[in-house]
């Protein structure tokens, strides 16, 4: 029931957009329906937390400890993004550089893309995840082109062009899967379903999962954005609008992880190798490396922070990679902290780019001055990120450095030279827009900086104090993952 | 060894299929890779046509439609109508020469063939040899996307590469649940709708459709 | 009882060696005289011109501070405390676990800080210089110091004076190859610290050249006075601690008359042998630029850690 | 009340959340800046009055342990204050309740802006280094470490208007996070693989040499950061001068001393089973570290950064103490471990107290008269004739002369360092002599340089015409100089009752103190082993110069006279006397930086005979930079360079990236 809700307040809402989405009091229905959602998904979570997992609709959904708190945090964060979007969308179009029929598109299609997310997240049929995956990017892809600019039609473009292409081999990745279970399950539905696969996984074919989780992995891993898959990243979250790029940095990476965790308790099983995570590593391992020394070359803030995700996912694959309770504990909360922190800061770094009417770093200065809420903003998110305690990113490090340095000793040194390089770009970015004398106008609209404050004192909670039914639910979850 | 007529019929097929691959990478002309496409798209459904009558999986007949439907006449008419709008009818110019680009290609083809190799061994399917090819066929028109200059024939290798992964579904596994091959048929057509918005905004924003106008975003 | 007699006994020792400081210059100075053929002014002459001085008016700078003003007054302290501790005379006495040898040494750097401090308070460009070069002598002469005193002190097994003085003079003769880089450091800085050729020249004021008298030009009468009486207390402060470390014998225990008195000659003895050995040293050697200063220094100041490294690596 | 229910780690607990509360209050009146002035920071030096007692408390108290009702599921907050966290907490609340005080008159529109925004920054530094101290389990601790990190961080840049100023914050932290990760690290190692991070459970996994050795290194390193050790030093000079002075004294004062805190903490009581070698290098890094920083100081000519010079320097001294112990605890001599350790911490405590003093008496002067380069100084002892008279007693006390506290702890290191011949290697029965030689060396220059400090500043004649007369410090800025400068004179006199202390800590952190002959000698003797081997008492000294001095002036006015007449200097009879005739700060340090030429960096402008206005110009450089810093950074340029290649822009080539990886891994898993 509550799925049924769940799932149909963002796609009714992405109906009714499509045709009311220009109007005056669109972005307030728009937060309204992701309320609706948010509040759907907060039952749901309650429920699972009380009386475990369940199965619905004749097994097709399936809600387990693991995507329950995924689907609480996209709905959270949808429901956050949603909010700011109110006074940015409203700026744009009064600054002109959005027509109504864009904010129309760019309405409705925020509520599919909150669909398609959900319905990825509760799917218990693998074929279906994909399908939902693909709709993502369909629904993602006109938003980054959203300005018609050359470089945002670019960005669309290599977006498109390379997730799907990615996508296409994520498919064939599920055939292969849907191949090796038919044998077993027989043809028809059940035989992709994740359940069932799960029960069975034992006796699943291993050369075939084996392929089936290469595809699986280059093709879901191009939406993580795994080096060296992650070209289309940086350009797709700079030249959209932000609450785009908030949304993807953090829901779609992070249910892309997903999909790649499901599919990697599949393949260990059958294969009975740790091949499916050293793979994981490899790649977590790779993108952190790439993504902190592509950090100091950024000019545009946006982008910068677009890398900064890369390199946190890297950090999340290499924690799942790695496995045992600890990492992967350390991976969910990261997940958790890292989508909270990153949409907190493309928040600020909107409202920052509005005001000095430009996401070039070099050309803003002492926002602090300017605007102390942005400024502040900015510079804690910043920081969080940067896995400064006491925020909820650095409990997330600690576990995975430490448990890193007890399981792969070999791992550590670059983990360390990638933060320390990340450290110092980002910081030493950040800190001259934020500090020093200001350079900036007014806004026409107050801007929403209340989600910035609230989502990091989330984070900041999560260093400090993890209430236990977040703790043993992730727990659950890092039990079901293995 | 001599198998029933149906399995001979699909393996002919396969082999059409990889050879219009093969066409599709050389080919130069927009028009006839559009062609091409159609003609893959038509073999598809003729190879799914037959899987579906040899086995009596019923609710094949139902992919064999949306393939005629969509990969033999939606597709490539709605392709033929964008150039049409856009006339870029010239011919395509590829970023390595053909040759080379055909030796690449018979590597991929052996490359594929091993590693469907073992899995076809243990294939239940009657129509096990043909998952090599299918992944072939996905491979090559991976080439193609990447040899390509202009946006179209790049749209077109991905839509070849669905082809391929459908073959690959219908043969090796006798189809993927019904549910999941509408959503893969609804992905691909929006997909290229978009694609067809996409054609306009970067046509009227650049003037051309050569890819090369889009390689301004970068790192150094 | 004992108690009684070691205070009188360091009273006694304190006063004579105050009283007698003025000599030692004197003596030094008569004996330089008469190693250059000159007929001196007399071995009196130190306490004839403290008298001279004290007997003056004091001027003073405008700007001179209270610190200026008391200085003379702590040198003077600090270098009666220094004769008060050295076991000149006697061991055992009540005030020398009061300080050991790195306290002495603390001390003697605490007098120089002041006279410094007192040269710059002015403001003058040779107070500063005087300063300045004074500092200069004092960072090498300082550790020189404190390395020769811990040879000893690692030999003896302590940095406090008199168990050094006491086991160097009352246990069996034995050689110490190390003392002898000691020796020679500590003669070194002796020169150094009591502004002596070649490093200083006590009787000139040449500008280039002067560092002790440079600090102390502002001074005059009786400030002037207790300044040239502790410097001629920290010559016998000096000589004395020589004296205590490398020929210790015949010293007295407190309490014993008989070997007081004894111990009295024999100090009158070396400190007439020290006295001609410094001046004859003084004569025969010439002023040397103030930049080859820190190299004599720094020489003193390897010779005195030589000194160590040998003792570990010979007499262990 | 009973006693048994509340224990000094309620106490400290309790202390450092009120700090934080107070932190908050400030932020809540942002609005009203005197009532944070004069209510704020004088309740923050209470606080810090009662911590104070609580350590002193709990040095003589058994440990004592609590849990919080926060942080990670598996991990709640571990808290234990025991001997060794008391004693540092008696120096976190002695130090920060002077400069509390001072604050209270410094922060009313002085240097830093909003006293709201600074009063939280301020608190929270304070409140994050007492869970630094009291953290019994790494993520605790690291979260309290890198709070105060981040909270010292924001003091630093209060003046971020200054380019200078952000540069510094920026290296500041940078060097800071990179510690901390490194010291996170060494915490890996040392939990053996079970989940469990309380420090009784890094105590209980025991590792191999090799993994031990690398514990130790990691935690060396990350904590050397920190305190400021040769080579990672760079980010001190420039973070400490560029904080509001109090701030700088509390940083140069108590937070480089949470490092030492954390080396021993770590290295004896987590990894433990200490190797001689480990203590060597510390004693050897100590020894480098010393001479550099005292080195570097007589070249400063900016009051704060020479002062932050000498912090480098005493963190030298400090690691000499605690190196020599970790060598004759390596090789099995524990009383003579325990001497050197006690000396150790007695000058952890000893800087603490003078060297705040001496960064509260430079914010006196940039208070009164704008200025930091000494070159534009002096005679200052006429207007400011308190600061100048506590800044003396801090200047003499970190020259480590007697009677005040710097040289008895000076002293306890040498005593240590002549225990040397107890040590069986030949080879460190040799080296540690050649320490103490540069430890005397750098005493010498360290009393050197304030000579140039204190003269410059206080004496002579002011070289720079200032606007209006300087002001004295205010009542509650005397007051914060007046505790320290008791502190210094106190510690001096009396150290006997300190040593018992840290003979406590010693006894609870390696089974071994002072022999009983030391400890019985009384209150007035100070005796580190035995009465024949050494003894001091400053007391006696003080109080023989007193005397002699009284004596000597009554004698003098008696037999004499007390006539005085005031003149012109004489100046062997120069007519002229100009204030640029008298040598600056850059003119005394020039002997040494002639002596020492090899090991600065000298830029000069000479300028051209034909100039009609010569300018000479001459900088001294940190080497450091050139040889390290400078190469790290290129080569993270070059190599973000070459990565930035990858990315160039062609879709096709990013197709054929995917494609290759497909491949690639296809052919892997087959």
């Amino acid at each position: 029931m509550e799925i049924l809700l769940l799932l149909g307040a963002p796609f009714a809402g992405g109906i009714v957009l499509a045709f009311w989405g220009h109007r005056r009091f669109a972005p307030e229905l728009n937060a309204g329906m992701s309320l609706l959602t948010f509040a759907a998904a907060a039952v749901l979570t309650a429920r699972i937390i009380a009386d475990g997992p369940i199965l619905a609709w004749n097994e097709n959904f399936f809600v387990d400890p693991f995507n329950v708190f995924l689907v609480a945090l996209t709905a959270f964060v949808a429901f956050t993004t949603s909010l700011f979007s109110r006074p940015y969308m409203r700026i744009e179009a009064h600054t002109g550089r959005l027509t109504p029929n864009r904010m129309r598109l760019y309405h409705s299609m925020f509520q599919m893309f909150t669909f398609t997310m959900l319905l990825a997240l509760l799917t218990n049929n693998v074929g279906i995840l994909w399908v939902a995956m693909e709709a993502a990017t369909l629904t993602t892809v006109l938003l980054v082109s959203l300005y018609r600019t050359p470089a945002s039609l670019e960005a669309a473009w290599k977006y498109f062009i390379l997730c799907s292409v990615g996508i296409a081999q994520a498919l064939f990745g599920t055939i292969l899967l849907y191949f090796a279970a038919e044998k077993l399950l027989g043809a028809g539905g059940t035989a992709l379903l994740w359940t069932h696969l799960n029960e069975v996984k034992g006796e699943l074919e291993p050369t075939v999962l084996g392929l089936a989780f290469v595809f699986l992995l280059v093709g879901y891993g191009t939406k993580i954005g795994l080096a060296p898959l992650h070209n289309w990243l940086p350009d797709a979250h700079a030249e959209g609008p932000t609450p785009i790029s908030a949304v993807l940095s953090g829901l779609l990476l992070n249910v892309a992880l997903y999909a790649v965790v499901r599919a990697k308790v599949l393949v260990e099983g059958a294969l009975g190798t740790h091949l499916a995570g050293n793979l994981m590593m490899g790649f977590g391992l790779l993108s952190v490396v790439v993504a902190a020394f592509l950090l100091s070359r950024q000019k545009d803030m946006k982008r910068l922070f677009a890398y900064s995700s890369i390199e946190h996912m890297g950090l999340m694959t290499f924690a799942f990679g790695m496995g045992g309770a600890l990492a992967t504990f350390a991976g969910l909360l990261h997940m958790t902290v890292h989508s909270l922190t990153k949409s907190a800061i493309f928040f600020a770094v909107g409202h920052a780019a509005q005001k000095s009417g430009t996401q070039i770093m070099a050309d803003i200065r002492g926002l602090i001055e300017s605007n102390p809420t942005i400024g502040w903003g900015l510079m804690l998110g910043a920081m969080a990120i940067l896995g400064m305690p006491p925020f909820g990113v650095f409990a997330s490090e600690f576990m995975l450095l430490t448990a890193a340095m007890h399981q792969q000793p070999w791992a550590t040194p670059f983990l360390l030279a990638a933060l320390g390089v990340a450290f110092a770009a980002i910081f030493g970015k950040v800190q001259p827009m934020v500090f020093g004398t200001a350079t900036a106008n007014r806004l026409p609209h107050p801007p929403a900086l209340i989600p910035v404050f609230v989502h990091l004192a989330i984070v900041l909670l999560l260093g400090l104090y993890i209430p236990p039914y977040l703790a043993d639910w992730y727990r659950q979850a890092a039990a079901l993952i293995g | 060894m001599n198998l029933p007529l149906y399995a001979q019929l699909i393996n002919l097929f396969a082999a059409l299929l990889l050879l219009l691959a093969f066409a599709m990478l050389t080919q130069r002309r927009i028009l006839s890779l559009i062609r091409l496409f159609a003609l893959q798209g038509f073999v598809l459904m003729l190879s799914t046509g037959v899987v579906a009558y040899s086995t009596h999986q019923s609710h094949l007949y139902y992919s064999v439609l949306l393939t005629l439907v969509l990969k033999v006449l939606l597709l490539p008419w709605i392709l033929h109508r964008l150039i049409d709008a856009l006339n870029v009818r010239w011919d395509v110019e590829t970023l390595i020469d053909i040759p080379a680009t055909m030796l690449i290609g018979i590597v991929l083809v052996i490359f594929a063939f091993n590693l469907a190799a073992p899995i076809s061994e243990i294939a239940g399917t009657i129509t096990r040899s043909t998952l090599g090819i299918a992944t072939a066929s996905i491979l090559l028109s991976f080439l193609m996307m990447i040899t390509r200059r202009k946006a179209v024939s790049q749209v077109i290798g991905f839509l070849a590469m669905e082809n391929g992964l459908f073959f690959a579904a219908t043969s090796a596994t006798y189809g993927m649940p019904l549910v999941v091959e509408l959503g893969i048929a609804l992905d691909v057509l929006v997909g290229t709708f978009i694609f067809g918005v996409f054609f306009f905004h970067i046509r009227e924003t650049f003037e051309s459709l050569d890819i090369h106008h889009l390689e301004k975003l970068k790192e150094h | 009882m004992k108690q009684a007699s070691g205070i009188v006994f360091q009273v006694l020792q304190s006063v004579l060696v105050v009283l007698i400081a003025p000599l030692v210059l004197g003596w030094v100075n008569q004996c330089r005289a008469w190693l250059q053929n000159r007929s001196g002014p007399g071995i009196w002459q130190p306490y004839k011109v403290l008298n001279k001085l004290f007997h003056k008016d004091a001027v003073l700078a405008h700007n001179a501070s209270p610190l200026f003003r008391s200085t003379p007054y702590i040198l003077f302290g600090c270098m009666w405390l220094a004769v008060g501790i050295v076991p000149v005379l006697a061991t055992s006495l009540p005030f020398a676990p009061a300080a050991d040898v790195i306290a002495l040494v603390g001390l003697f750097a605490l007098a120089r800080v002041f006279a410094s401090l007192a040269g710059m308070d002015i403001g003058t460009s040779f107070g500063t210089l005087g300063a300045r070069r004074e500092m200069m002598i004092g960072f090498l002469a300082e550790p020189a110091m404190l390395m020769t005193l811990f040879t000893a002190s690692l030999i003896s097994q302590s940095t406090s004076l008199v168990t050094i003085v006491e086991t160097l003079a009352h246990r069996e003769f034995v050689i110490y190859p190390s003392m002898a880089f000691a020796a020679v450091a500590f003669l070194m800085v002796l020169l150094a610290e009591n502004a002596r050729i070649p490093i200083d020249n006590p009787a000139t004021h040449l500008e280039l050249t002067m560092i002790h008298e440079a600090m102390i030009l502002e001074y005059s009468a009786r400030h002037l006075a207790l300044i040239e009486w502790a410097a001629s207390l920290k010559l016998t402060a000096y000589i004395t601690i020589g004296i205590a470390i490398f020929v210790p014998w015949g010293i007295a225990q407190a309490g014993d008359w008989v070997a007081l008195l004894v111990a009295l000659g024999v100090l009158v003895a070396k400190l007439a042998l020290a006295g001609a050995g410094l001046a004859l040293l003084e004569t025969v050697s010439a002023k040397m630029r103030i930049f080859r200063a820190p190299e004599f220094l720094g020489t003193a100041f390897l010779l005195a850690t030589l000194g160590m490294l040998i003792h570990f690596l010979l007499e262990q | 009340m009973d006693l048994s229910l509340f224990r000094p780690v309620e106490a400290a607990v309790t202390l450092s959340v009120i700090w934080l509360g107070l932190g908050a209050v400030g932020l809540a009146l942002t609005r009203a800046p005197r009532v944070i002035t004069d209510w704020a920071f004088p309740a923050g030096a209470a606080v810090a009055l009662a911590l104070a007692f609580t350590g002193l408390w709990a040095m003589n108290a058994a440990p004592s342990t609590a849990v919080l009702p926060a942080g990670l599921p598996d991990l709640p907050f571990h808290v234990r204050v025991d001997a060794l966290s008391g004693f540092f907490l008696l120096l976190l609340g002695g130090v920060s309740f002077g400069i509390s005080l001072f604050s209270a008159g410094y922060f009313r529109g002085a240097e830093a802006g909003a006293p709201g925004l600074l009063c939280l920054q301020y608190h929270v530094f304070l409140a994050s280094m007492g869970f630094v101290l009291i953290a019994d389990d790494a993520y605790l601790f690291m979260v309290a470490w890198e709070s105060m990190a981040l909270s010292s961080y924001f003091l630093v840049t209060a003046e971020h208007h200054d380019e200078r100023n952000r540069k510094a914050g920026f290296i500041y932290l940078l060097v800071a996070h990179l510690g901390a990760i490194s010291i996170l690290l060494s915490f890996g190692v040392l939990h053996g693989g079970l989940g469990d991070y309380t420090f009784d459970a890094l105590r209980r996994a025991e590792l191999s040499a090799f993994w031990a050795t690398i514990a130790f290194v990691l935690a060396f390193l990350g904590f050397g950061a920190k305190a400021g050790m040769l080579p990672l030093h760079v980010w001190l000079p420039e973070a400490h001068p560029a904080a509001p002075s109090p701030v700088s004294a509390l940083m140069s004062g108590v937070m480089l001393k949470t490092a030492i805190y954390g080396m021993v903490r770590v290295i004896y009581d987590l990894i433990g089973g200490i190797r001689w070698e480990w203590g060597l290098t510390v004693l050897l890094f100590g020894a480098a570290t010393s001479l550099f920083g005292v080195l570097f100081a007589l070249m400063q000519h900016d009051l704060k950064r020479l002062l932050a010079y000498h912090s480098v320097e005493n963190i030298g001294i400090i690691l000499i103490g605690i190196g020599l112990s970790m060598v004759f605890l390596g090789s099995g001599h524990p009383v003579a471990a325990a001497l050197a350790l006690i000396a150790g911490l007695y000058h952890t405590l000893n800087h603490a107290v003078f060297k705040g003093l001496l960064f509260l008496g430079a914010g006196a002067i940039l208070r009164a008269t704008g200025l930091r380069n000494l070159n534009e100084m002096g005679g200052l002892i006429r207007y400011l004739p308190h600061t100048a008279l506590y800044f003396l007693i801090g200047a003499l006390a970190i020259s480590a002369l007697p009677p005040l506290n710097g040289f008895v702890s000076e002293w306890l290191t040498f005593q240590a360092s002549l225990q040397a011949p107890l040590l069986e290697s030949s080879v460190v029965r040799s080296l540690v002599p050649i320490v103490a030689a540069v430890l005397a060396l750098s005493g010498a220059l360290t009393g050197m340089c304030f000579v140039k400090v204190y003269g410059v500043a206080f004496l002579g004649q002011h070289r720079h015409e200032l606007p209006e007369k300087p002001r004295e410090a205010s009542r509650w800025e005397r007051a914060g100089m007046l505790w320290l400068a008791a502190a210094c004179l106190a510690l001096g006199l009396l150290p006997v009752f300190m040593i018992a202390q840290l003979n406590n800590v010693s006894q609870a952190l390696i089974k071994a103190g002072l022999p009983d002959e030391a400890m019985a000698s009384g209150w007035l003797w100070l005796v580190p082993t035995s009465s024949a081997q050494a003894s001091y008492s400053p007391i006696v000294f003080l109080l023989v110069i007193a005397a002699v001095f009284a004596l000597t002036y009554f004698v003098v006015r008696q037999i004499y006279h007390g006539r005085l007449r005031r003149a012109d200097p004489w100046d062997c009879g120069f007519p002229a006397q100009t204030s640029r005739m008298e040598d600056t700060a850059d003119g005394f340090g020039q002997p040494i930086r002639q002596i020492f030429a090899p090991v600065y960096l000298i830029r000069r402008e000479i300028p051209r005979p034909e100039d009609p206005h010569p300018v000479f110009k001459q900088e001294v450089e940190d080497r450091h930079w050139a040889w390290m810093y400078s190469p790290i950074a290129r080569l993270a340029e070059w190599l973000s360079g070459h990565v930035g290649r990858l990315q160039q822009g062609r879709i096709s080539v990013y197709l054929l990236y995917s494609f290759l990886t497909l491949i690639a891994l296809l052919m892997f898993v087959r």
